[in-house]
């Protein structure tokens, strides 16, 4: 697939003062739609910006990951007419950059990218894929619920960006990653960094590695979760879930969708579109005759914890979790995936 | 980049009623290349569209070899296949695929072959049967026990009596209403097993039904000494692409959609989620 | 005349809200209008046409005999009977008393107590079998015309099942209970609103009854756990969909 | 003729349900009932108990087509409890909201529920056919009422953010642009909306009712102010049990509202216009001008007109009052204190009053409602009795539309049933 774009030129270094932050962006507008975290009631959002002081890159976390950009929660797939069948096909989608996104929805990325790009290539979030650049930025500050250190996904990163962003203070350390980000710099006053910057970054990394406070131990998990099917603890969250969705909804990981057609009222013509859909809800594997192949809670937060843990490793080459800690804290129940895997780990 | 989501528009050509709520239908695509590019094997299934219903996973129930057309049998249970009961010849439907594995053909070759279906199990494994009885000499002993509620829930019986002359067949219902005279078993279909002449030996088996009735066949098949990998089983899952997307079929790391819908025991069974009784059941 | 599906809208005890979500139609009800006849509407006609129905909407809770009787009849002369609302679905905001004695809650409105006849405010299916369930309070009018669409077609909409939070969640709403410790019923509740309610800084109070995997208990030891009080979860549970096994096990779990 | 029987089994295009059995005989009313239909609901039995946050969501489901009304009436009965002055900005937001809803309930009963009186139809559905120019332009001042509720509460039917103290969400500045563009839009529908009630020929029929409505310092009142009347009542809204009583007429079957020492009072559009005229906005008056219509007016008929001349009115403030709304965050906090709470406002069909008894926990101790409906059955059968002289010459049928005419002029919305009394009959 073509979305992998390949590293020609070696990481440069360069120095941005972070007062002329708002000049790349507002450059970048220029050309791109520009999607990063906005203020939204005391948590962020990624929105479209219309002002580059709308940013705010201190962010912890967001509240729907930057998936959503790429694979939409609610996606019109076409347009169709019963007698005429698909009509149309959806316009080229607009180049947009994706702007301070964290190291590990970074990785979100790269797994999306893998579900959908590979064997029979999802066109929709190729498409927008192929468009989107991707401005990302290393986590200084480590949120409760944040994990990424154990999934080897944080706080910095190594890959798939365009550009990579690291606050060293006044000032803000920006490495290259493709002849794209390279040309996003164009226009922007830019000093080459000393290489000693790289040991400042790292003293910031290093000052997040130590704030963690939760933890996955990730050796041995396909083991430790098959041989534990049927330990107590499945019970007790099928006692303790609200089976609500949350937990999946938020996650930057998660690709299932549903396909609903949405007809007009002449009952001609329509639309077939398709919405995020979720292995913790009842319906999700129930078929014809009323048959459902979860039917029980347990059954299906097993669906979600083996899936992201132990299934995805045979299906994509690496681990379905990036640690971001969305699950843990837009759960009511405050059901945690870290204590799940501690418990069943014997800790 | 094609779309694998944009169905292609296919004909109702015929239309066979099978039982009082199971149809076939023959269809053809519209467009002369895609006909021409469409191939698929037996127990490979289409995504079934009727524009503003939906879309549903549907088995192709004809012989690859009886091209340009195809047909699917189908059993009308919700929106989508309700809805197409009330289409005639001459409507068009959206199509696309074929998906999935196939049955393993190849290794059918020179050895033994037992059917086991149930119900609208039939349906897929009926291309198989039909291939089978084209080149009869290139497959050992064949055995096919179908089972189904009542004898009213029985398709193709019109044709039973020509795969008979190549075939053995074994019939069995759960039970027989008022007004109708069986004469064969009244069971479940395992009871049949007890009538085959098929042994382990160089047999391979495929089954397809309700999930239930495979996790009984597949159980009763092991106590007889089968191999896990001798046993072929064909499953349903809820399906919104087909294409390894919405992510609904996965079971495990599998993707009913891709890596099945025909899976050999031996890949279901270590599976933790339990498949027809695997090993964590 | 016609061989459009002739559509009859009963109320029963109700705020006559549900019924009005018809007229609130505005931008496609000239289309409505033209792909059903809506034959028996008293809210907006003087020629009201005798049954049988095709599709009959019935608007409201059952609190007496009289609408017991009209209920029955309503199912006799409807080929479809579809329970409009919460009111109608679970016995909706009425249901609120039925855990006060009949006569209190009578005597608090009335001296004259001998011309009232009550009885406890009950969703429809209590007395006839009901074919398909329009919940909220209001009913939401894009369900509403998916299902117009879905009998046209003779098939069953796709009206979402699951939890509220989810359609909050596709909204980016910020979560008011774990980011402000607000108690809502979103999560055991049916979606179908597009999360309205949290989508305005607002709880969501249930009024679409429980979801289709509703695990309430566990909710109301969430609200204890987050300050409530037990007559206070009590309450949340018994206000539109109180009756409803899953909101009841909600209401007994403090 | 000197007997007639105006039976009505249900009274149509009202909402809720109702029916009317008149008897002359001789010339003489043997009987006039203005039957509910309506099982009570127990609003106020119930609401004992409950805390004084839920009452705004309970409340609005007395009635579905005021739901904004009964919210607001009770949100301000409780701030009168705690002894809460909310911000000019909520008081605006209020106003807005109040004012969204009567362009909506106006449309619906002028176009939808009166009209096809006047150009004798049955329904606006197959007045449609006849004028589709006037149902479009229903249907376009509805939809932005109900827009218009819509962005300020939330939702069309039961809006959700009016509070205690305030809103729990703002609209945004760019939808109120928006819809301030298409209230401007409107004016025009609007008067068109006042020329065709004022050429519709109304029955000549006038008696001196007692009407009555709030009156405030400030404009045209609608959520605040004092209740007045043509017979000089001035009352603030904790006086109201001290003048307006009800009592259980036997041959009626309905409560009788009526003001201590006198009787049967009038509320709504007309009672409003006849008392306020001079505060209508300043293009409603030049409406009232253009075609020529005068108050005060005590033809009930002429309720259509005193409607249309609202919606006007009601577009009109609505811009005024998008165009100085600031719209800050504001501080919603409060205390919860014992007390007895009074709150009347205007609902598009009338005077609706509310109070409240709250205890130092917040739950409601006792509650009382009533709507404008409930004010009004008395004077509605005050009209019949007065206007069924008029049609005993006419035809059984003839006479039993113009007599359901009469109570449709009052826009009667017998859902709101909170103090209504029910029969038992059945229906044959
Ligand atoms: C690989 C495969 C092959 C199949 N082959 C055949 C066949 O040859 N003949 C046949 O009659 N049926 C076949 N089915 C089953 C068929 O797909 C379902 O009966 C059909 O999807 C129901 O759709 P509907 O719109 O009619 O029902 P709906 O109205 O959508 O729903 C009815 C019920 O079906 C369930 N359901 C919805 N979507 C799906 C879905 N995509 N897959 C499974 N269940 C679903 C719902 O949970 C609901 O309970 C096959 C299924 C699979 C997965
Ligand atoms: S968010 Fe929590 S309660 Fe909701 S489904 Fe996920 S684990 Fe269960
Ligand atoms: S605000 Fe309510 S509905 Fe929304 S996610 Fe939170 S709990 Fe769920
Ligand atoms: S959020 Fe809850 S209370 Fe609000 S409309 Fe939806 S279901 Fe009803």
């Amino acid at each position: 697939m073509v979305v992998a774009r390949s590293l020609t030129i070696p990481n440069p270094l360069v120095l941005l003062p972070k007062k002329d932050l708002s000049r790349l962006v507002q450059h970048l507008m220029q050309r791109y739609t520009v999607v990063g975290p906005v203020a939204k009631g005391g948590e962020h959002a990624f929105s479209a910006i219309t002002d580059p002081a709308q940013l705010t890159l201190d962010y912890v976390s967001s509240l729907l990951p930057p998936k959503k950009v790429l694979h939409q929660p609610f996606e019109v797939l076409f347009s169709f007419h019963q007698e005429q069948g698909v009509l149309e096909e959806r316009e080229p989608a607009r180049g947009q950059v994706l702007f301070g996104v964290h190291p590990c929805d970074v990785h979100a990325i790269e797994i999306l990218d893998k579900a959908y790009g590979h064997e029979y290539p999802d066109p929709y979030y190729v498409n927008r894929r192929q468009n989107t650049l991707i401005v990302a930025a290393n986590c200084t500050k480590v949120g409760d619920n944040c994990f990424c250190q154990s999934m080897g996904t944080g706080p910095d990163l190594q890959k798939g960006y365009d550009l990579l962003l690291t606050d060293l203070g006044s000032q803000i350390l920006v490495e290259i990653g493709s002849p794209a980000g390279e040309d996003l710099l164009q226009q922007v006053p830019l000093q080459p960094a000393p290489r000693v910057m790289l040991v400042e970054k790292e003293k910031r990394l290093d000052e997040a590695r130590r704030k963690f406070k939760k933890r996955l131990n990730t050796s041995g998990l396909k083991e430790l979760l098959e041989d534990n099917f049927r330990h107590p603890i499945w019970d007790e969250l099928r006692q303790d879930c609200l089976a609500c969705g949350s937990c999946t909804m938020v996650c930057p990981t998660c690709f299932c969708y549903n396909v609903v057609d949405k007809l007009d009222l002449n009952l001609k013509s329509g639309q077939r579109q398709r919405e995020w859909d979720s292995c913790m809800l009842l319906e999700y594997a129930q078929v014809a005759m009323g048959h459902n192949f979860r039917k029980d809670r347990d059954a299906r937060i097993k669906q979600r914890i083996y899936h992201k843990l132990a299934y995805y490793e045979p299906q994509f080459g690496t681990l379905g979790c990036v640690g971001c800690g969305r699950c843990i804290g837009t759960c009511v129940k405050h059901i945690d995936i870290t204590d799940i895997m501690a418990r069943l780990g014997g800790e | 980049m094609i779309n694998p989501f944009k169905p292609a528009r296919a004909l109702i050509r015929g239309v066979q009623k099978e039982t009082y709520d199971t149809t076939t239908y023959t269809l053809s695509f519209e467009d002369a290349r895609v006909r021409e590019e469409f191939a698929f094997q037996p127990g490979q299934f289409n995504m079934i569209t009727l524009f503003g219903i939906g879309e549903a996973p549907v088995s192709i129930s004809s012989d690859p070899d009886e091209g340009p057309t195809f047909q699917h049998t189908v059993r009308h249970v919700g929106n989508v296949t309700k809805a197409l009961a009330r289409l005639k010849v001459g409507d068009a439907v959206g199509v696309r695929g074929a998906y999935g594995t196939g049955w393993p053909m190849e290794l059918l070759r020179g050895r033994n072959v037992l059917i086991v279906a149930g119900g609208i199990g039939l349906a897929p494994l009926r291309p198989v049967i039909t291939q089978i009885l084209r080149q009869r000499r290139d497959f050992g002993r064949v055995e096919l026990l179908y089972g189904a509620r009542t004898p009213a829930d029985m398709l193709y019986t019109p044709q039973f009596p020509r795969w008979q002359e190549e075939i053995k067949l074994y019939q069995a219902v759960d039970v027989v209403p008022d007004g109708y005279s069986w004469e064969q078993r009244v069971g479940v279909v395992t009871t049949l097993f007890g009538e085959m002449e098929s042994q382990p030996a160089d047999t391979i088996v495929l089954t397809c039904g309700p999930e239930i009735m495979m996790k009984f066949v597949v159980k009763d098949l092991l106590t007889r000494g089968f191999l896990s990998d001798q046993i072929y089983v064909s499953l349903e899952r809820r399906m919104s692409c087909g294409v390894k997307k919405c992510g609904k079929c996965q079971i495990g790391p599998k993707f009913v959609c891709r890596d099945g819908p025909v899976f050999a025991y031996a890949e279901l069974m270590g599976l933790s989620e339990g498949v027809l009784g695997g090993v964590a059941g | 005349m016609t061989d459009k599906p002739r559509v009859a809208i009963y109320k029963m005890s109700s705020c006559a809200g549900c019924q009005l979500e018809f007229l609130n139609l505005e931008p496609v009800l000239l289309d409505v209008v033209g792909a059903v006849e809506l034959s028996y509407f008293v809210m907006a006609r003087r020629q009201n046409a005798p049954g049988p129905y095709d599709i009959g909407f019935v608007e409201g809770a059952i609190t007496c005999g009289e609408e017991i009787e009209k209920l029955k009849r309503a199912r006799q002369e409807c080929r479809v009977l579809v329970a409009l609302g919460s009111c109608a679905c679970f016995g909706g905001l009425p249901s609120i008393k039925n855990w006060i004695p009949e006569r209190v809650v009578e005597s608090r409105v009335y001296q004259n107590l001998e011309v009232i006849e009550s009885t406890k405010a009950y969703g429809i299916d209590e007395y006839v079998k009901v074919d398909a369930y329009l919940k909220g309070c209001p009913v939401d009018k894009g369900e509403l015309v998916e299902f117009i669409k879905g009998a046209l077609l003779g098939i069953s909409p796709h009206l979402r099942p699951h939890s509220v939070c989810v359609e909050c969640k596709l909204r980016e709403n910020v979560c008011l209970f774990v980011s402000q410790g607000e108690p809502c019923l979103g999560a055991v509740t049916t979606a179908g609103c597009g999360a309205l309610c949290p989508s305005r800084g607002k709880v969501c109070d249930g009024c679409r009854g429980p979801a289709n995997d509703a695990n309430a208990e566990s909710l109301a030891r969430s609200f204890t756990e987050y300050g409530l009080h037990k007559s206070d979860v009590i309450r949340k549970f018994r206000k539109f969909a109180g009756l409803t096994p899953e909101f009841s096990k909600g209401a007994e779990a403090v | 003729m000197s007997s007639l029987r105006v039976k009505v089994d249900y009274l149509a295009r009202v909402e809720g349900e109702g029916a009317l059995d008149i008897r002359v005989h001789n010339g003489e009313i043997a009987e006039l009932k203005l039957k509910i239909y309506e099982p009570p609901r127990f609003f106020e039995g119930f609401l004992v108990g409950r805390k004084y946050d839920e009452v705004p969501g309970i409340v609005s489901r007395i009635c579905g087509i005021c739901p904004a009304s009964h919210q607001l009436t009770a949100i301000q009965a409780i701030e009168d409890a705690f002894g809460i002055k909310v911000s000019s900005q909520t008081r605006d937001l209020r106003k807005l909201l109040a004012l969204s809803q009567w362009i909506q309930s106006h449309s619906l009963h002028i176009y939808m529920l009166a009209l096809p009186d006047f150009l004798g139809y049955e329904s606006v559905l197959t007045m449609a056919a006849d004028h589709l120019p006037a149902v479009q332009r229903a249907l376009k001042l509805k939809r932005l009422g109900n827009d218009l509720t819509a962005l300020i509460g939330g939702r069309e039917v039961h809006p959700v953010t009016a509070t205690v103290n305030g809103f729990t969400s703002l609209p945004s500045k760019k939808d109120l642009k928006a819809i301030a563009e298409r209230l401007e839009e409107a004016r025009p529908d609007a008067l068109e909306t006042v020329k065709l009630c004022a050429s519709l020929e109304l029955p000549d029929f006038s008696w001196e009712a007692e009407h009555v409505a709030l009156r405030s310092e400030e404009g045209y009142a609608i959520n605040e102010g004092r209740l007045v009347s043509t017979e000089g009542l001035n009352i603030a809204p904790w006086e109201y049990r001290n003048h307006i009583k009800e009592r259980h007429i036997p041959h009626s079957n309905a409560l009788h509202s009526y003001i201590e020492g006198r009787g049967s009072f009038l509320v709504g559009p007309l009672a409003r216009v006849n008392l306020n005229y001079e505060r209508l906005s300043p293009g409603a008056q030049e409406a009232a001008r253009a075609v020529g219509v005068n108050f005060p007016d005590f033809n009930p008929f002429r309720g259509i007109v005193a409607r249309s001349l609202e919606l006007y009115h009601s577009i009109e403030e609505s811009l005024a009052i998008i165009d100085r709304l600031e719209l800050a965050q504001e501080d919603t906090s409060y205390a919860v204190r014992a007390g007895q709470g009074f709150a009347i406002t205007e609902a598009p069909r009338g005077s609706l009053y509310h109070s409240y008894k709250i205890n130092e926990h917040g739950i409601i101790e006792k509650a009382d409602i009533v709507s404008p409906t409930a004010h009004n059955v008395h004077n509605i059968e005050e009209d019949l009795r007065r206007f069924v002289p008029q049609v005993l010459d006419l035809s059984e049928e003839e006479a039993t539309l113009k007599c359901e005419t009469v109570i449709r002029n009052y826009d009667p919305c017998i859902s709101c049933s909170a103090h209504f009394l029910k029969m038992r009959v059945v229906r044959e």
